[in-house]
């Protein structure tokens, strides 16, 4: 397998980091390598977030995001920000939801409406990151759907498998219409 | 923002870095609406902080600020108001900052009856670095490293200042604004160390953790529990029971360091002694 | 829109829901992100406690000038 | 050997679980970014095993607080950055002089001063070795990975109690945030190390002998030792001196005590070293870039290698000297702007020169970098 | 010495460095009685101290004895005791020590009612470094940085003590050695944070610069202004001008830090939360 | 040229002294020993002069406080001595990073910690550079007799003022003790340095403008400039950012304003350089036994020379370097167990060996032992 | 002399004067160079005032043993 | 003029470093180099004294004594911790009212009831000091008594001119005696 790159921005309050120590997770099941990191702003609460995620087969070295292979942008601001920095023909999943009119010359831009979905289907903004990490791993197969569902399951509070099993369903069905 | 207070802020840093419902935005307010209608020289004006989101205020308004270090403002602004008693020094501080790694200078900017005047942004935990208990977060109450309830016990810091020789101590709440502007009034035109002790909200490290509802339902559970000294003079002790006091809880001025220090050089310079 | 009784600025608002939350008249609510919207203009009484209460300075009432 | 479970884990994590698995029951500190999550963590699990956590007025008050609790014969910990790393410079000091075991856990972030608090640097490593005032012994290691993290504090736990002495684990932001999946091993695979305690009746005892040891036998307060510990210069019964022999005497026990043991102290890891030309010398997350440009580099077939000490203080000299046979010229990569690499300029300057790549701007410094440095010198 | 208190000091260690008339020595003596009467377990009591004349105390007395850094006895004091509650820990400090470089261990100590008992010899200068002002120096009065009269207020450490919830509270002077012995045994019965504040004389670094007279004239002094609170209540409040409290000023037992802890610890591992 | 009168000074009043006749006006500490006798000369004079003096809670006070008073004008001092150094740490390193100009005074004791309060000692020049997290710039002065004491003080408030930045005058307990014959130059005859203050109008005014002059001009508090002063990390407006290109670029003038007028700060002072064979190092007290040294020794026909560094921080490299030619063996006496050897080392190692003379011990180090030991490496 | 009221260590006594200027029965004085001197031990009620404000544990009272 | 070394010891409180001041200022009123040093106890007062006077004509590079010429005796135990160190030929006065029995082949030991005579003849011990000096300059004559006599008058406390000069008078008697 090669090194894969993810970063998952958006803004703080989003569950980004959960979706990315999620991610890791699921890869860890699998016996993978992998590195999670995040970023943070000035020490309050509140600002932009990111969370990074490298996934490999061979030991891991540099722990940062060099050029990811995967973008996930919640919000205008991250993907204003994050936006143009993929690899060429990488893939860009837009939170179709708040971003409008997102282009990328080089990359395979995927939209999504992820929070619309999570308040639509499920009732509750708060699965969206679930929703987003599931169809990045359906678009990407980087681990597999029961890894990942392990990795959801080890990590959510009592009480709230059903929602997040049905936000990993969604997601994994829109990857799969837009592959 | 009401224009007749932007000139006391620094417009273009806005909006500022603070949570959605933190209460620091609504006593940065007061205090600009204070220094407004206290008439105060602008620039004459020195607004000084330690660290903490409390300590961030400064950077918004429009005046000589100093950003210190986690504790230190007061002792910063000794310096300040010492060297140059013309200026007028505020000091925008958090339960922390004041309380727990600055309770030093805290106590003895008190003892000094130094003319400072102190706004501390009470919203009961570390807010920054993401909601340990501080020395004024009640006991039991549940924190970043307090995951059992808080096993301290919490300051009184009203009554420690007084203790300590403040010569004005009030308690406002972000609530009560009005109340709070004056509270900040007063403060300003006492000659001397003058405490006001705002009550905040935080809802992203403390009301969180501690089952306190929305930004909205903390700010009115500070509506719900206040009672002014004035009226609690008159109320039964059981009614005042889990509720705390707000307005001026102590005046009594007295000598102040500055001035006595400037005193001081003038006999020297007279006298000789 | 001369007469509106205040005015929003939406950039700045954090969608806290505190102004609402306090408005004796019931004339502003919150949008679905929760930011402030003046629902009611009519209802409401000028009377400032939105404005002194938006931690992120969102609201000017319009007043009299005398 | 037990089966152990892989895990997605923190580095300040880790040093967390490895502060609990080398026996540490005693945490005292002030939360500060980016460090917090160490004394979160303890405040969480020690209560579980019968440990105590407290949060103290300020920094100065944890690192004097858990110096109380070592005296009692706990093992003790605290956790800082920046900031509050300076406060408790004289605190240290005082535990290098009466000799009280303790470990402290630097979680760098960009300074100086109140900095960039969320950001990454190096730039404390000199501070380790010379912060407080007055010549004093220290020792120092550098995890570059969330399973060192773990395993090094378990060895910093055991040299503070070996050793009598405090001992720094320093990371910096990168190492103490990142999550890494990580196969700790049980604690029965773990060699912990305890205190060497009087054997002697109290009457003889002297908490602060001279015998070929070097390191005297500490006994726990409230068993009958009734012995005096102080920061003033003191004799071997620890009771303050002012003749000069005996100081003499009790400073060079304190220096030599840590260079006597060098052999067991040092720490340190090369990669590719035999034929090198050019060697890279680098520590904590820079390393892990700079084992990526020389696994890079090798395959364009340029002979680099990599020094990585892991204990840096006191710093494994002899080591380094050793690899220098073929070098030509030595990169130290740092964030910072170049402290561990005047430590090697001195070391190697009559060998090689000695060349700093330094960043000092919240980003770390990546491989490539490292390897466009390399090509530099070339 | 009397041969019954020999067993506390370290008698090889004797004579002390203090000065001629030092009133340090009466107090240290007093604390050995008060230690031998209260019948604790000698190897389970530690003795902790900051920097000063005063904190070198400890060094003649037979225990398990901390000599720590200026300021911070309290803060090692809280370590020892949290580590190992089954210690008897006394702390011992000067006025400097305790309410000047060490004021916020002082007040935090005291908010946590961690049980320790601080016995605080109040010299009202920095005896060590040859007579500074410290926070307890009264205003006016020479010192060696005050060669024109000491220009700050002073605190009253008992009343601080208490606004930051200490529970018990006393003060005692190196005359009245029978009421200190008292004090200090009613400090060490008190399961909380106790301070025992002990009026001593510098005759060296205070009563020189201040012209009191001889070290005999100053423990007059001591007797003839003292006030017991017993009596003091009794008195009309001119009798009580110029002078100053002895005796028990508070005691209001209440949760204490330590016995907490082991509770939560005890629900922890028993219920695991 | 004014007639002066020789009268007997001690090191410590020259300090104070020269801070007065440098135009300090403030001054914040808190006693301790052996550098108490600076207070409590400011104490007595500065209010003659209507300057402040403020006995603070402690050194942290002390040094904020200073800071505070800086920032409204005045040229402000503190001094202290080991254990109260330690404690300043944090505060330095803000005044380092926010520019504010202020003088420090260690006069430095035996360490570590309490150590020996009345004993001295060389153990704090380290500390001088690295005792504060984070990479900073920082200038450290060394007297050697009392004369300098006045005149160094007077250097150090300059550059202070110049520089914006901290500054320290490092005695040891011998310089700062001792009292000597001098007569201290007339203030007409001092150069006297003010800071830089604006001349714009508040509007365009950039607290930390990077120009060419790499400093800013620093304006009063309370005369409309409206500023912003923080210690993180910041923009040309005093505005913390996160952005690493300024980051980087503030850093690198904050580093550089130091180096780049080096010329400048740096002083040093040789004696019978030209042809030694063996050169000394040494500064401070130990520099007057090295001095005679050199002139006993030179008596026997010994070619040896004297390199005297007087300011410490940043070290004459080139002066010392430019000093080599025909030395075959450097020494370097000190009071600690190796300090600015190091510092030697690492700048010479390729041209000479440099052996330490180390003695911490409470005692000074005489002539006769650095004879000795030039004997020893003849 | 076995009947001697107390016992003084002169070594011990640093001269400072507390003892007889506190002493009831003025039963001791001091010498020359201010150190305190038994002078009139018949005066000597065994009081222990002297015992227990010696700064420097110089004297000892001895007491009638039950 | 050679280096004269001078050692000034004796117990806190007999004004040994004023002495030792005195000296040295009277020193500097003549033109000579000098420097004086002191060493302490611990921190607190009350314990050994001794401050050190070196007066040459040239520069002076070490500033401690090495081996005093001169060295003056005040309380026993400074006696018996210093008196053996004194340059071969060298002068050793001590207080005769407190050292009784105090020999040294090596040095010529001068004997002066100092704070007898203080006491006796002008009735305030704290002038035993300047005796003690007076006497020191008399055997050495490294200054004259009016650099002395200047010296004393500079420092002393308004009023107490005239014991002062008595107490030189005394020491001055004294050394004449004894040369
Ligand atoms: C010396 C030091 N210690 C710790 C910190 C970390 N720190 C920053 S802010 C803060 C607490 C702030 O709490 P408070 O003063 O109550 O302000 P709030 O954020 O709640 O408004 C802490 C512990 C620091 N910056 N410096
Ligand atoms: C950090 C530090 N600052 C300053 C000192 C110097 N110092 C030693 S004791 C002391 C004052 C002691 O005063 P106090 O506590 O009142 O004790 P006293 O000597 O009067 O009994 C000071 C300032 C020190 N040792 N350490
Ligand atoms: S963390 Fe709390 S105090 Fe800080 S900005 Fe957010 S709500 Fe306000
Ligand atoms: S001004 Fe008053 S009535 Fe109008 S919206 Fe605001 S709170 Fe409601
Ligand atoms: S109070 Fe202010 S920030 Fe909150 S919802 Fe209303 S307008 Fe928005
Ligand atoms: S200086 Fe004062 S406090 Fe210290 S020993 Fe002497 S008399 Fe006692
Ligand atoms: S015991 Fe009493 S009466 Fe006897 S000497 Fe002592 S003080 Fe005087
Ligand atoms: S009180 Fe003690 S030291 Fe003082 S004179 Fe009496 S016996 Fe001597
Ligand atoms: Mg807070
Ligand atoms: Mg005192």
């Amino acid at each position: 397998m090669k090194r894969w790159e993810f970063r998952l921005s958006g803004t703080g309050g989003q569950g980004l980091i959960t979706a990315g120590i999620i991610l890791a997770e699921a890869a860890v099941i699998e016996g993978k390598e992998v590195v999670q990191s995040q970023s943070y702003g000035p020490e309050a609460r509140g600002g932009a977030s990111k969370a990074e995620v490298i996934i490999d087969t061979k030991k891991i070295n540099y722990p940062k995001v060099v050029i990811p292979d995967v973008l996930l942008a919640m919000s205008p601001e991250a993907a204003q920000k994050y936006g143009s920095e993929i690899k060429e023909g990488g893939t860009i999943i837009v939170d179709s939801s708040f971003i409008e009119n997102f282009v990328n010359e080089k990359a395979k831009v995927i939209k999504i409406p992820i929070t619309k979905l999570a308040k639509e289907e499920i009732g509750k903004t708060f699965v969206a990151n679930i929703i987003a990490v599931s169809a990045l791993v359906g678009l990407t197969k980087v681990v597999s759907f029961e890894a990942l569902k392990e990795a959801v399951l080890n990590r959510i509070p009592k009480g709230t498998e059903e929602i997040n099993i049905k936000a990993l369903e969604i997601g994994w069905r829109w990857a799969q219409e837009k592959v | 923002m009401r224009p007749d207070l932007q000139h006391l802020f620094r417009m273009e840093k806005l909006p500022h870095i603070w949570c959605p419902g933190c209460g620091h935005g609504i006593i940065t307010r007061a205090i600009a609406e204070a220094i407004n209608e206290s008439g105060i020289d602008l620039d004459k004006t020195v607004i000084v902080s330690g660290i903490g989101c409390s300590s961030r205020a400064p950077g918004y308004m429009n005046f000589d600020t100093l950003h210190t270090l986690h504790g230190r403002a007061l002792a910063f602004a000794t310096g300040v108001k010492l060297a140059n008693p013309e200026l007028n020094v505020f000091v925008i501080t958090g339960d922390g900052d004041a309380t727990a790694i600055g309770g030093n200078h805290f106590i003895h900017a008190a003892r000094r009856n130094i003319d400072l005047t102190v706004i501390l942004f009470n919203n009961n935990i570390y807010g920054m670095t993401g909601g340990q208990y501080s020395p004024l977060t009640p006991t039991g109450k549940m924190a970043a490293t307090s995951p059992y309830g808080n096993p301290e016990n919490n300051f009184d810091v009203a009554a420690l200042a007084i203790a300590a020789g403040a010569s004005f101590v009030a308690r406002g709440t972000a609530f009560h604004d009005k109340l709070l502007v004056n509270s900040i009034k007063e403060g300003i035109k006492n000659k001397g160390f003058s405490l006001i002790e705002a009550l905040s909200m935080c809802p992203t490290s403390y009301g969180r953790r501690n089952k306190m509802g929305s930004a909205a339902d903390m700010i009115k559970h500070l509506k719900d529990n206040a009672v002014n000294v004035v009226t609690a003079q008159k109320l039964p002790p059981e009614k005042l029971e889990g509720k705390f006091l707000i307005g001026t809880l102590h005046y009594k001025p007295y000598r102040e360091f500055t001035e006595e220090y400037d005193k001081l050089i003038a006999r020297v310079q007279k006298e000789g002694k | 829109m001369a007469d509106k009784p205040l005015d929003i600025d939406q950039k700045s608002c954090k969608g806290c829901g505190i102004c609402y939350s306090l408005c004796p008249k019931k004339a502003i609510t919150g949008d679905i992100r929760g930011k402030v919207v003046l629902s009611a203009p009519d209802l409401c009484s000028r009377c400032g406690i939105c404005e002194s209460h938006c931690p992120d300075y969102a609201i000017f009432v319009r007043r009299e000038k005398k | 050997m037990k089966k152990r479970k892989a895990r997605l884990v923190q580095g300040n994590r880790a040093c967390a679980e490895g502060a609990l698995a080398a026996g540490v029951r005693f945490f005292a500190g002030y939360p500060i970014t980016p460090s917090t999550e160490i004394a979160e963590i303890m405040s969480e699990e020690l209560p579980k095993l019968g440990g105590k956590f407290i949060q103290m007025e300020d920094e100065i008050g944890g690192m004097t607080c858990i110096l109380g609790a070592a005296l009692t014969g706990k093992k003790v910990l605290t956790a800082s950055s920046g900031p509050g790393i300076s406060l408790k410079q004289e605190a240290i000091g005082y535990a290098a002089l009466a000799e009280i075991p303790c470990v402290i856990v630097n979680v760098q972030r960009l300074g100086p001063s109140t900095g960039g608090p969320t950001s990454t640097a190096q730039g404390d490593i000199m501070q380790a070795r010379w912060g407080t005032h007055g010549d004093h012994p220290i020792i120092a290691l550098c995890p570059s990975s969330v399973y060192e993290c773990f395993t090094l504090t378990v060895t910093a736990v055991n040299y503070a109690e070996k050793y009598r002495t405090p001992v720094y684990v320093l990371l910096d932001e990168i190492i103490g945030h990142m999550r890494e999946k990580v196969e700790f091993p049980d604690i029965s695979e773990l060699e912990i190390i305890d205190r060497k305690r009087p054997d002697c009746p109290p009457v003889d005892y002297l908490p602060y002998k001279i015998d070929k040891t070097l390191i005297p036998a500490m006994a726990d307060f409230g068993t009958g030792y009734k012995w005096h510990v102080t920061g003033l210069m003191h004799d071997e019964t620890g009771f303050p001196t002012g003749k000069p022999e005996i100081i003499d005497a009790q400073l060079k026990r304190l220096m030599n005590k840590i260079e006597k043991y060098e052999d067991e102290i040092l720490l340190w890891e090369d990669i590719e070293t035999d034929d090198a030309e050019i060697l890279i010398v680098a520590y904590g997350s820079t390393a892990r870039s700079a084992v990526e440009a020389v696994e890079n580099l090798r395959t364009e077939g340029i002979k680099v290698g990599l020094f990585r000490p892991i204990t840096i203080w006191p710093f494994p000299e002899k080591a380094l000297r050793s690899k220098l046979e073929n070098v030509k010229h030595i990169i130290v990569p740092e964030m910072n702007y170049g402290q561990l690499s005047l430590e090697v300029e001195r070391v190697c300057k009559d060998k090689a020169p000695v060349s700093g790549l330094y960043k000092v701007n919240s980003l770390p410094l990546s491989p490539n970098e490292v390897m466009a440095k390399v090509r530099e010198v070339l």
